[in-house]
């Protein structure tokens, strides 16, 4: 728990994160970009239940135990994103999401 | 092993017969002992039925009850009553014909029997039903052969017709489904169980305002299938592009599900709805009877006159079924009979010459009855027929139908009836351009001069549906009996 | 000193490098010459991009790393309260380095361990 | 704890032990024995399945993360049918393929991990088990997706699902901490017992919904669907279809069901809403669709509004027709992707153009697929009609009768696009035909199963009371 | 060192808030100023070791026997001219200096120098250092990227493969005596070791991850024998070829400093930190400081010696020896210790 600092600030705090990672994950063009944007609309959620944890129930650790599991899928997560962004690129030396737009409708 | 469940057995062991069969001529000998047993078990389920009758005054017969989804109180359940077994009589009648009129099937005849057979089976099973589950589970069985029937087997633009015709039906079967699915949610109003039974659900007195929601629903599901008005248009592209046999099933039997299904469902089931809505469906059976007869008349294509002959005359059977009496609906289950018969007729008919001339357009036809006598000389009984001449089975329909429709005195069924009636002329005159301009007259074209003669399976075909036909028209009284009897429960419950 | 410390060192941190960059700015001479601001390479002009592609193997392994990190952050709390829980633990923990090991030796089978 | 109550994990174990199997095979046996393995994982595969099948007992595990009762391990079962029919319609396509540059055993690890998360995912009995199982389930299909690496479209698919996917399992995950935040629990058991509807737990219910809404594909999340099934391999796009968006409506059921029954006042309109939105764009969109796969898609979102129907009411007769639908669509489903994946594998088509005259040359194939279609569609007497009425029945039974009508008019939309294969190929004779061809075993088998269970199911109703009987656990 | 009373002092003359703000920047001033220093000699000693090794002088003009010598040239290495090359990432590569200096001087902020000498006893210590660590690769990675030069780039890649994967083998030799101490408190961690240090209770795996830990130690730091991140006859000078003067001078610091961190941390992990090797650390303030920093000086000289005996490795030697090598022996290893650990086999004094 952090001196002077509430629960409201921070989960303001990781909603502008959240809303960010969405913001992003819609706006941007570059598939590294998207990933990033989807990487920060997870740790806004880890650090949720971190706080929420240690603000509001001290007394189980279940947001705790649950933050180290997102971390780990997070991170599965990324090196099997980017494993497969970096076959695109090897293929078409590019990662902008118009290059992936020969399927339609 | 009970003769009703029989009607769905038989079919399906043919169709597995006709699995393994090899070429056309081993399909339509199967086809052929199939209908043959099939017309067999019919006469004998009518005359069991008339024995039976004698002693049990239930109002279905020949009933089993099998359950079959017990949590939705499903059941498989079967039985028949007179107008039940008229119409099956009707159906295995054409099947028979339709499989005669096919004997010469080239292309793919085994998928092509079996999809007949299959249709025959959905009608079968229709008929049979008190299952409201087990009679919308059959008639999406009878509907869907007809796809292929028309897509594979057709001519002219068949695949535009097979999907409208298709697609109508299912919409049909949509707007039938919710209201069959409003009739089971209401048929514990009387505090019992939830229960597709038709007989059952009779006895329930459904809340007028579910009655006022779901009688068009249900009514207009059967009726689209009926070629009620403004949804009858699947139904003239659809005739026009198959082949012979299936138009004269579609004509014949499929259609009649129509108005089997609005009896016996619709009126029977919702009869204060029937009431509540009834002066909106005889306006537009009304027109549709005018408009088919006035739109047969300007038609040249002899397929789609006869298509139209049939919304006109299924028009006066659901108008018929709408006046709410004995007599009415009497004559409307005669008309459904005699009208099967006779379109399929009809349809058999113009399908003969067709294959002859390879037109059916009257302009390019004429003086026919020079040069194929018997088919000319038939169709010419069969317009009489259709024309409501005494004699014939049209003419015991529609009287029974004008008489019941007279029975009311407010100005409103006045007009209807005198509007329908008119009908009557058009009809006349329709069916002799026809007769006039194909059949009498020099011969048009040098080709038509010597064309084939009719062969014995055509022959049999033919007369199959024209003994019927004089029958009922000459010795009504036996038949109209049977419907009168089972129209007797129907009529309290409504009135 | 609580936990500002971390605060503190981090501007410390700051504080130092700008500081000694001011100072640097401060008293170096300053020579402008295009030539002098060319990328090095050897003393020769530069041929091609100067960002070049590299081997794909560099992201391999940073992806094995990703893996393999994130299960050690898995087995600190298990270490750190190992002693307490006893022959259940240990068991457990056999059965996720087993399966981690596996994986590594998948890895190895495959040839992304291999550099190439 | 004791160790007999490991054997409720009975199918995680095993799949697990089948997929570290797998991998040590894959260390060992040399590169010239590699098709070894796949019959090998069929095998062990097969086994596993025929296992299932004996009852398992009613508990829960780790202080209630993991639970199973008869409900859940009737539908792993039934997951395990598909997945076996999956890999038994793809063997010939990785015998062709995938062996040769030796990745055939990691299609199978990774098939099996992902189906090892679904199995994670539907007996959670808390949030973290949920995600986890979802995320296990999720990650692998990525990976496949991408699995014809020379394909270029098969990455564009693979890095469509994986984005997507991780945008949607997060925005849920965000929805999990607010819950979390009200309930102060992640157990099932503690939430269902303290959760009320206020504005943070109704906003906290929509986000997490969200996360499940793109499993299924529902309209507002269903971008990636149709991109993804053309560009990965059929198996995948079948597996994705059937497997997948089954197992995640039957636990977004049960959680609605159960742990958020208390916010049905928001869900029921929500899913009311969705199920017409999705209904209808699945059936508009493919209306126009040529590549078979692109065509299941859409179809298949266009069942997700199905299922929907059922989701909505909330009662034990949802909970029995949306498992039995789900049953019967995965088995439906899993014969239309088999007989593209069968024309495919052997002639490398995939429109519906190169279908045209196909009953003449391959009548048994085009039987099958029309059996598909027509329980796709729900014509009698095949099984989806007796899923679909029974749907809208559990929709009416709530009084939801223009909902009904809606979906039947639906119905009727789709029964048009699948008429228009069925044209393909019976009406039209087709100018290059796809000549005829034999399959291998496998395929025949895997396509006879599910036509034995695109027929048995409707008809044989007793399987239907059982899964009644079965749903009374949600309820 | 107790802070009470300098508290007390400061709180005679001035308001509560501005005590608290004008101890940190106190204690940070010392910080920065005694590491400053301390990596200063660290160079002068890295170059003797290096003349000793090689039988020669060494420096030894500046000052009494050169000990201003790299005094000398930190004034020069700040007189320099600040080049950077044109097409630089201008942003990324003034920032790329930040990152490693701050990471290396907040991971000094939580070692336990003796028993009160610790400016954050950080309830996660290890775990904060192990994670500490990694950031400052990322400094490397974005130097070498934004020079735009390709050695550098190469350079920094190198470096980054590098880092990241002995980071594992570091994390997971550390948490092998992490069983062994049942804590992550660094103080917490000392404590235990006042049966016997924990390198001896934990006698065979305890050494193996000791050993594991050097090499890797060795290896993050990107020193000989692991240096091809600046194979000067390949790559110039690696990631901070386009570093010049004082930005150079950065690199350069904080090389030394994490070397500094790397012995500091085996120091107290496995060699009992500031507990003297005799028993008396608690009767004598300072005493602690002085074992800490002689066991930590030790084995950075241990690290010197690396340096000076083995030829540099190939990249794919390298990473070879890490993830064929050390990781499964590690993940071994854990396993070991667990086992020991469960079975109380520990050696106790």
């Amino acid at each position: 728990m952090i001196p002077g600092v509430s629960i409201t600030e921070i989960l303001t705090l990781t909603s502008i994160l959240f809303f960010i990672g969405v913001y992003g994950f819609i706006t941007r063009k570059n598939l590294v970009s998207i990933l990033i944007s989807v990487e920060l609309i997870l740790n806004s959620s880890v650090i949720n239940f971190v706080v929420i944890n240690k603000y509001l129930y001290p007394e189980m650790l279940q947001g705790m135990v649950y933050s180290i599991f997102i971390i780990a899928v997070a991170a599965a997560e990324t090196a099997l994103a980017v494993a497969i962004i970096i076959n695109i690129y090897r293929r078409l030396s590019s990662v902008e999401v118009k290059e992936t737009e020969t399927m339609k409708y | 092993m009970d003769i009703l469940s029989l009607f769905v057995i038989a079919p399906v062991l043919v169709i597995i017969a006709l699995v393994f069969t090899k070429d056309l001529k081993q399909a339509r000998m199967i086809s052929m002992l199939g209908g043959l047993i099939q017309l067999g078990m019919a006469i004998n389920l009518m005359f069991a039925y008339i024995r039976e009758r004698a002693v049990d005054d239930s109002i279905m017969l020949f009933t089993r009850d099998l359950v079959w989804f017990e949590q939705f109180n499903i059941h498989y359940n079967i039985g028949v009553d007179g107008i039940s077994v008229a119409l099956i009589l009707l159906t295995s009648i054409i099947v028979l014909a339709g499989v005669f009129i096919s004997w010469k099937m080239e292309d793919l005849p085994k998928e092509f029997f079996i999809s007949l057979i299959v249709l025959s089976t959905g009608v079968y099973g229709f008929f049979i039903s008190i299952d409201l589950f087990t009679m919308f589970v059959f008639y999406e069985i009878a509907v869907i052969p007809m796809y292929l029937l028309i897509g594979i087997w057709g001519s002219g633009p068949k695949e535009y017709s097979a999907m409208k015709l298709t697609l109508m039906l299912m919409g049909a079967s949509a707007i039938l489904m919710v209201g069959i699915l409003g009739i089971y949610f209401n048929s514990n109003a009387d505090g019992g169980a939830l229960t597709f039974n038709i007989l059952e659900i009779a006895k329930v007195n459904i809340p007028f305002e579910a009655q006022k929601l779901f009688f068009p629903l249900t009514f207009i599901g059967f009726a689209i299938l009926g070629a009620l008005f403004p949804f009858h248009t699947w139904s003239p592209d659809g005739h026009a592009s198959a082949p012979t046999a299936v138009s004269m099933l579609h004509a014949g039997v499929l259609m009649k599900l129509g108005g089997y299904g609005i009896f016996r469902v619709a009126m029977f089931l919702l009869p204060e709805g029937a009431l509540e809505w009834s002066w909106f469906f005889i306006i537009l059976s009304a027109t549709g009877v005018i408009y088919g007869a006035f739109a047969a008349l300007r038609q040249t294509d002899l397929k789609y006159i006869n298509a139209y002959a049939s919304v006109s005359h299924l028009g006066m059977v659901s108008f018929a079924l709408l006046m709410l009496n004995k007599t009415a609906w009497n004559g409307a289950i005669l008309q459904s009979l005699s009208h099967g018969f006779m379109t399929a007729l009809f349809f058999a008919l113009i399908g003969m010459i067709y294959g002859r001339t390879h037109t059916r357009d009257i302009t390019k036809l004429g003086g026919l009855l020079k040069v194929i006598p018997f088919i000319s000389v038939i169709y010419v009984i069969a317009g009489m027929a259709l024309l409501g001449l005494p004699g014939f089975s049209g003419f015991v329909a529609e009287m029974n139908i004008f008489m019941g429709a007279f029975q009311h005195d407010s100005m409103f069924y006045r007009v209807a009836t005198i509007i329908s009636i008119s009908a009557i002329v058009v009809t006349a005159v329709y069916v002799l351009r026809v007769v006039g301009i194909m059949l009498m007259g020099p011969v048009k074209n040098e080709a038509y001069t010597k064309l084939p003669g009719v062969t014995w399976y055509e022959r049999t075909g033919i007369l199959l549906l024209l003994i019927p036909i004089v029958g009922i028209g000459v010795a009504p009284l036996w038949i109209s009996n049977m419907i009168l009897e089972s129209i007797q429960p129907f009529i309290q419950g409504v009135l | 000193m609580g936990s500002e410390a971390i605060i503190v060192f981090f501007l410390a941190g700051v504080i130092l490098v700008a500081g000694a960059n001011f100072l640097s700015n401060l008293i170096s001479p300053k020579s402008d010459n295009l030539q002098k601001r060319e990328p090095y390479e050897s003393g020769m002009k530069t041929i091609g991009p100067t960002w070049v592609q590299f081997k794909v193997g560099y992201y391999l392994f940073a992806i094995l790393f990703l893996i393999f990190d994130v299960e050690v952050a898995f087995l600190v709390p298990w270490a750190v309260v190992f002693a307490d829980l006893g022959t259940v633990a240990l068991v457990e923990i056999i059965i996720f380095l087993f399966i981690l090991g596996l994986g590594l030796a998948y890895a190895w089978k495959k040839g992304a361990l291999k550099w190439e | 704890m004791e160790l007999n109550s490991f054997l409720l994990m009975r199918h995680e174990i095993l799949l697990l032990s089948i997929i570290l199997l797998l991998i040590i095979a894959e260390i060992f046996v040399p590169e010239n024995r590699k098709t070894s393995i796949m019959h090998l994982a069929l095998v062990f595969f097969g086994i596993h399945t025929a296992v299932g099948f004996f009852p398992l007992a009613e508990a829960s595990l780790f202080g209630g993360m993991f639970r199973s009762n008869d409900m859940i391990h009737f539908f792993k079962v039934v997951l395990n049918i598909g997945v076996f029919t999956i890999l038994l319609q793809s063997a010939e396509w990785l015998d062709k393929n995938v062996i040769k540059q030796d990745r055939g055993s990691e299609f199978f690890i990774l098939l099996f991990a992902s189906l090892l998360g679904m199995y994670f995912m539907i007996s959670a009995g808390d949030f973290l088990m949920f995600y986890i199982g979802l995320e296990l389930s999720t990650l692998p299909v990525a990976a496949l997706a991408a699995f014809e690496i020379m394909k270029r479209q098969s990455g564009e698919a693979a890095v469509k699902f994986i984005l997507s996917a991780a945008l949607a399992s997060g925005v849920s995950l965000f929805g999990i901490t607010m819950l979390y935040a009200t309930n102060g629990s992640i157990y099932f058991e503690d939430v269902i017992s303290t959760l009320v509807a206020n504005n943070l737990t109704i906003l906290g219910f929509i986000l997490f919904f969200a996360g499940l809404a793109f499993k299924i594909s529902l309209v507002p999340f269903h971008f990636w669907t149709a991109d993804v099934y053309q560009g990965s391999p059929i198996s995948i796009a079948s597996y994705l279809s059937v497997i997948s968006k089954g197992a995640a409506s039957f636990i977004l059921m049960i959680l609605l069901f159960t742990v958020l029954k208390p916010l049905m006042h928001i869900w029921e309109p929500l899913l009311y809403i969705l199920a017409l939105v999705t209904m209808f764009t699945g059936n508009l969109f493919a209306l126009r669709q040529q590549n078979m796969k692109r065509f299941l898609a859409y179809s298949s979102i266009a069942q997700a509004g199905f299922i929907l129907l059922g989701l909505m009411t909330g009662t034990q007769l949802g909970t029995a027709t949306v498992v039995y639908f789900v049953t019967i669509y995965i088995f439906s489903n899993l014969a239309a992707f088999g007989v593209v994946q069968a024309i495919s594998t052997k002639t490398g088509k995939e429109n519906m153009d190169d279908y045209e005259g196909l009953y003449r040359t391959n009548p048994k194939l085009s039987l099958v697929m029309m059996l598909a279609l027509f329980s796709l569609a729900g014509i009698p007497p095949v099984a989806g009609f007796f899923g679909k009425f029974f749907l809208f029945t559990a929709a009416a039974s709530k009084g939801y009768y223009l909902l009904v009508f809606l979906a039947v008019v639906n119905v009727t939309i789709s029964l048009y696009y699948y008429l228009l294969v069925i044209r393909a190929m019976f009406v039209r004779k087709g100018e290059d035909p796809i000549p005829f061809f034999r399959s291998k075993i496998y395929m025949k088998l895997g396509l006879l199963i599910t036509v034995l269970g695109i027929l048995a199911l409707g008809l044989y109703s007793p399987l239907y009371d059982y899964i009644y009987d079965l749903s009374a656990v949600f309820n | 060192m107790n802070f009470l009373s300098i508290n007390e002092w400061l709180l005679s003359f001035m308001p509560a808030g501005a005590v608290s703000i004008a101890k940190m920047v106190f204690i940070a001033l010392i910080y920065l100023t005694v590491f400053a220093v301390l990596g200063l000699y660290l160079v002068l000693l890295e170059r003797k070791v290096a003349a000793w090794f090689q039988l020669r002088l060494g420096p030894n003009r500046v000052g009494y026997k050169g000990m201003f010598q790299t005094l000398a040239d930190a004034l020069k290495l700040v007189s320099k001219e600040l080049t950077g090359t044109v097409k630089a990432d201008k942003f990324l590569y003034n920032l790329a200096p930040y990152f490693v200096i701050i990471t290396a001087l907040m991971a000094l902020a939580v070692f336990p120098f003796t028993k009160d000498l610790q400016a954050y006893d950080i309830n996660i210590g290890l775990f904060f250092l192990i994670a500490i660590s990694s950031i400052g690769v990322i400094g490397i990675l974005l130097g070498g990227w934004s020079s735009n030069n390709k050695f550098a780039l190469i350079g920094a890649m190198r470096s980054g493969v590098q880092t990241i994967s002995y980071e594992l083998s570091v994390g997971l030799s550390l948490l092998t005596m992490v069983i062994l101490s049942g804590s992550l408190q660094l103080s917490e961690i000392i404590e235990v070791q006042k049966d016997g240090w924990l390198i001896v209770q934990g006698h065979i795996p305890a050494m193996i991850a000791f050993m594991i830990y050097m090499i890797s130690g060795t290896a993050e730091t990107n020193r000989a024998p692991f240096d091809m991140v600046e194979a000067e006859s390949e790559l110039g000078a690696g990631f901070h070829t386009e570093y010049s003067g004082m930005k150079f001078a950065y690199f350069f610091l904080a090389e030394f400093i994490n070397m500094f961190i790397i012995a500091a941390i085996a120091t107290t992990v496995f060699f009992g930190g500031w507990l003297s090797p005799f028993g008396m650390t608690e009767s004598i303030p300072f005493l602690g400081l002085f074992w800490f920093l002689a066991k930590t000086f030790v084995l950075v000289f241990l690290m010197m010696w690396f340096r000076w005996t083995f030829p540099r490795l190939r990249v794919d030697q390298l990473l070879t020896l890490e993830w064929k090598y050390l990781l499964p022996i590690n993940l071994v290893n854990l396993v070991l210790m667990a086992v020991i650990v469960w079975l109380n086999l520990t050696i106790q004094f």
